[in-house]
């Protein structure tokens, strides 16, 4: 049983950890090539994934730090974690401690 | 040898597209109120418009995108569509003054009211644009916007005083009307830093084909562009501060303004500045309504282009057609074209934030820029303006409530 | 933020209140008036453009605080359609006078 | 490019046609979720209606009744990544743009406006 969504409804909500802690707003879906097929790897969630889509050169990196937005983080969510329900916020179902944090200072996974 | 006659036109275009009726209804009263006092106001938008300028074409050149496409892909469709808005609007009122600035215009030279000229004008505008290209919008305005030189020749003749000229550059508050001189300085840099120039000026580039061997001619022609366009809006308030100040005249309405070249040129004056004002105005009119026309189109992804026929982008051609449409209403409307021009001109104030934030971070994009994303100054440098554009954005509008009588 | 709501006070207090605004706009319609009346002798202005000017100024003087000031500028559009230059001179100095 | 990021480099994104015209954005990326395995892009999409729904259903209403006037049969367009032929700053697919769902707009506007006005050409 399978179900399409559309994703981009989804993208900038909250997304929940398993103990309805907010983890963050869902920014970003890394996705790689299988054959002819785009297959979801992780989700990025948290303040950090949204500095990730301006792919900022190096230097713009030291700029938003100095100004303290530095200080976004976020965390990786792997494929199988994440629910998408027909009603309501987005799921994760696991707990924020036990998922792989990343901030804004290195790029996680790339 | 093309080349260098790029150059020269892109200059020229500058020249005849930065002045507009914004610049000129505001230098005019700027002069006939506070003297040379407010000449810092146009060399502060100048040197800002350079920058973003330069900036807006270096991006074209370099990623062969445009800026407004480029926000869309990276604000994604909600986080850009309200302040698009918010742009399409300003631009919307501002072309409604621009029109109005040509109906105003034929209303000195004929004394009909300038409502009767709003049709008139509107379409032959919106045929240039129908039956043009690109290089026709681009060229025409340049040679017809040199007929502003003679606000320069004006200033020689009367002969400003070197020194107080110069202590116009330095911003300080004068004696009183504290809050009208404020509102002009924010409306002089308001219509000095319009966003419709990068608008144009970063689709211009694309249509006119600008490889990676532009980018040092880019710099030349914002910076040289700019500069002159804005030696002609400063020389308005040096002329306006030596024919009307000292006769006590204050520019409330456009048939004031009319007076300020008679003094340096007797009975061609008055001519002089209608004809000044309508072409200053016909050829922003004209870039203005591509500049939305083209930022629509590049904000759905739609085919666009001057130099394709109107059946060939004809979304990128109703654009323009209904933009000039819906000015020309205003127009009609009556509203006097004076306040509206001050109005529109502090409302493009309000919104320069939205219009200089983008800068920051598309200008430091490595997958759109490469190696020629900004260098520290430059990004200093826009930081700088979006911090100036947020004072602006603040003070603009209780100004515009106390100051713009 | 401070800095901003200081300025904007600048802003409030510089303001002058209704009535000085309205002689400063006063004065400078008459001042227009003159202007185009001299300018108009010097033969340097179309009398349709100067009609519509003085006519403009004497509807703005009459909303304001001078409205007998209107009184001269209506008879210099007339001294311009009967292209009278000795009653314009006559009406410059009657303008200046008030 | 082996690692893509949806949001960053395929939603709203330039899409080109065969010969590089432009063809419209990428408006929305549906998901197929499946049971014991990653979801994977089932299709993309360039229809205005996508794209306004993303503001909130009222706006998609509004989008649908307006677009009724010029949309035909097609929509909304969606294509597979497999009809990707080149993937860079834009996404250029095999089709061809006059004949694609998105240009309705631009038909019905050379039909009722553009025809009817001389020196339209």
């Amino acid at each position: 049983m399978s179900r399409v969504i559309a994703l981009e409804r989804f993208i900038g909500h909250i997304v929940r950890d398993a103990e309805g802690r907010k983890l963050g707003h869902l920014h970003e879906v890394r996705v790689r090539r299988q054959g002819d097929d785009l297959v979801v790897r992780e989700y990025v969630v948290g303040s950090a994934g949204l500095l990730e889509r301006f792919s900022l050169a190096q230097f713009a990196r030291e700029v938003v730090f100095i100004f303290g937005i530095g200080r976004m983080h976020g965390y990786v969510v792997p494929w199988d974690s994440l629910e998408f329900p027909e009603k309501g916020e987005l799921r994760c179902t696991r707990r924020a401690a036990d998922l792989q944090r990343f901030s804004a200072e290195r790029p996680a996974g790339k | 040898m093309k080349k260098i006659l790029g150059i020269a036109l892109g200059i020229v275009t500058s020249i005849g597209g930065f002045l507009d009726v914004g610049s000129i209804a505001t230098s005019a009263q700027a002069g006939a109120a506070f003297g040379y006092s407010l000449l810092w106001a146009v060399l502060l938008g100048t040197i800002c418009v350079i920058f973003l300028v330069e900036m807006s074409g270096r991006f074209s050149i370099v990623s062969g995108h445009t800026i407004v496409d480029a926000i869309r892909k990276r604000f994604g469709f909600a986080g850009f569509i309200v302040p698009f808005a918010a742009s399409l609007l300003v631009n919307l009122l501002v072309l409604a003054s621009e029109l109005g600035g040509i109906c105003v215009a034929l209303q000195l030279l004929t004394g009909i009211r300038f409502q009767v000229w709003a049709i008139p004008v509107a379409l032959a505008v919106w045929l240039l644009l129908w039956l043009g290209t690109f290089d026709v919008v681009e060229d025409g305005t340049a040679l017809l916007g040199l007929v502003t030189l003679c606000f320069l020749v004006a200033v020689f003749t009367l002969g400003p005083e070197p020194r107080e000229l110069a202590a116009g550059f330095v911003p300080r508050l004068p004696g009183e009307e504290h809050a009208h001189y404020l509102f002009l300085a924010v409306s002089i840099i308001g219509a000095t830093i319009a966003p419709y120039l990068f608008l144009f000026y970063s689709s211009g580039a694309i249509e006119d084909k600008w490889d990676k061997s532009y980018i040092t001619p880019n710099r030349y022609i914002a910076t040289l562009g700019m500069s002159f366009g804005a030696i002609i809006s400063m020389a308005v308030i040096v002329v306006a501060a030596l024919a009307l100040k000292p006769e006590g005249i204050r520019v409330e309405e456009y048939e004031q303004a009319a007076l300020m070249l008679v003094p340096a040129f007797g009975r061609w004056g008055f001519y002089l500045f209608v004809a000044s004002l309508a072409i200053a105005c016909f050829g922003a009119a004209l870039e203005l309504s591509l500049a939305s026309a083209y930022s629509v189109s590049q904000a759905f992804g739609w085919n666009w282009g001057e130099d394709l026929e109107p059946r060939s982008a004809a979304r990128f051609s109703s654009a323009y057609t209904i933009f000039i449409a819906l000015a020309a209403l205003i127009v009609l409307s009556g509203l006097n074209p004076m306040k509206l021009t001050l109005f529109s001109m502090a409302i493009t104030a309000v919104i320069l934030p939205l219009t200089a934030l983008p800068f920051l971070v598309l200008m430091n994009d490595a997958r759109y820029m490469g190696e020629h994303v900004n260098s520290h100054f430059s990004n200093i440098v826009v930081l700088l303006i979006v911090l100036l554009a947020a004072i602006l954005a603040v003070v603009a509008i209780p100004l515009e409530i106390i100051g713009s009588k | 933020m401070r800095t901003l709501l200081a300025l904007v006070l600048v802003a409030l207090a510089g303001c002058g209140d209704q009535h000085e605004q309205e002689m400063k706009s006063a004065a400078s319609w008459s001042s227009t008036a003159l202007a185009v009346a001299r300018y108009w002798l010097q033969g340097d202005l179309p009398d349709t453009y100067a009609k519509r000017v003085l006519q403009k100024a004497s509807e703005e003087l009459a909303k304001g605080p001078l409205p007998d000031a209107s009184e001269p500028v209506n008879q210099m559009i007339e001294a311009i359609g009967k292209r009278d230059q000795q009653a314009m001179r006559r009406l410059i100095a009657e303008l200046q006078a008030q | 490019m082996k690692n893509i990021d949806l949001v960053r480099d395929v939603l709203d994104t330039q899409v080109l046609d065969r010969e590089q015209r432009p063809l419209g954005k990428v408006d929305g990326i549906a998901l197929e979720l499946r049971e014991g395995s990653p979801p994977r892009v089932a299709y993309l999409e360039v229809d205005g209606v996508t794209a306004w729904r993303r503001l909130g259903e009222r706006y998609a209403r509004w989008a649908a009744k307006l677009a009724r006037h010029w949309q035909r049969e097609g929509h909304p367009f969606r294509f597979t990544w497999r009809q990707v032929r080149d993937f860079g700053i834009d996404i250029e697919i095999d089709v061809d743009a006059e004949r694609a769902a998105p240009f309705d707009l631009e038909h019905w506007l050379r039909e009722k406006l553009i025809r009817r006005i001389p020196g339209g050409r």
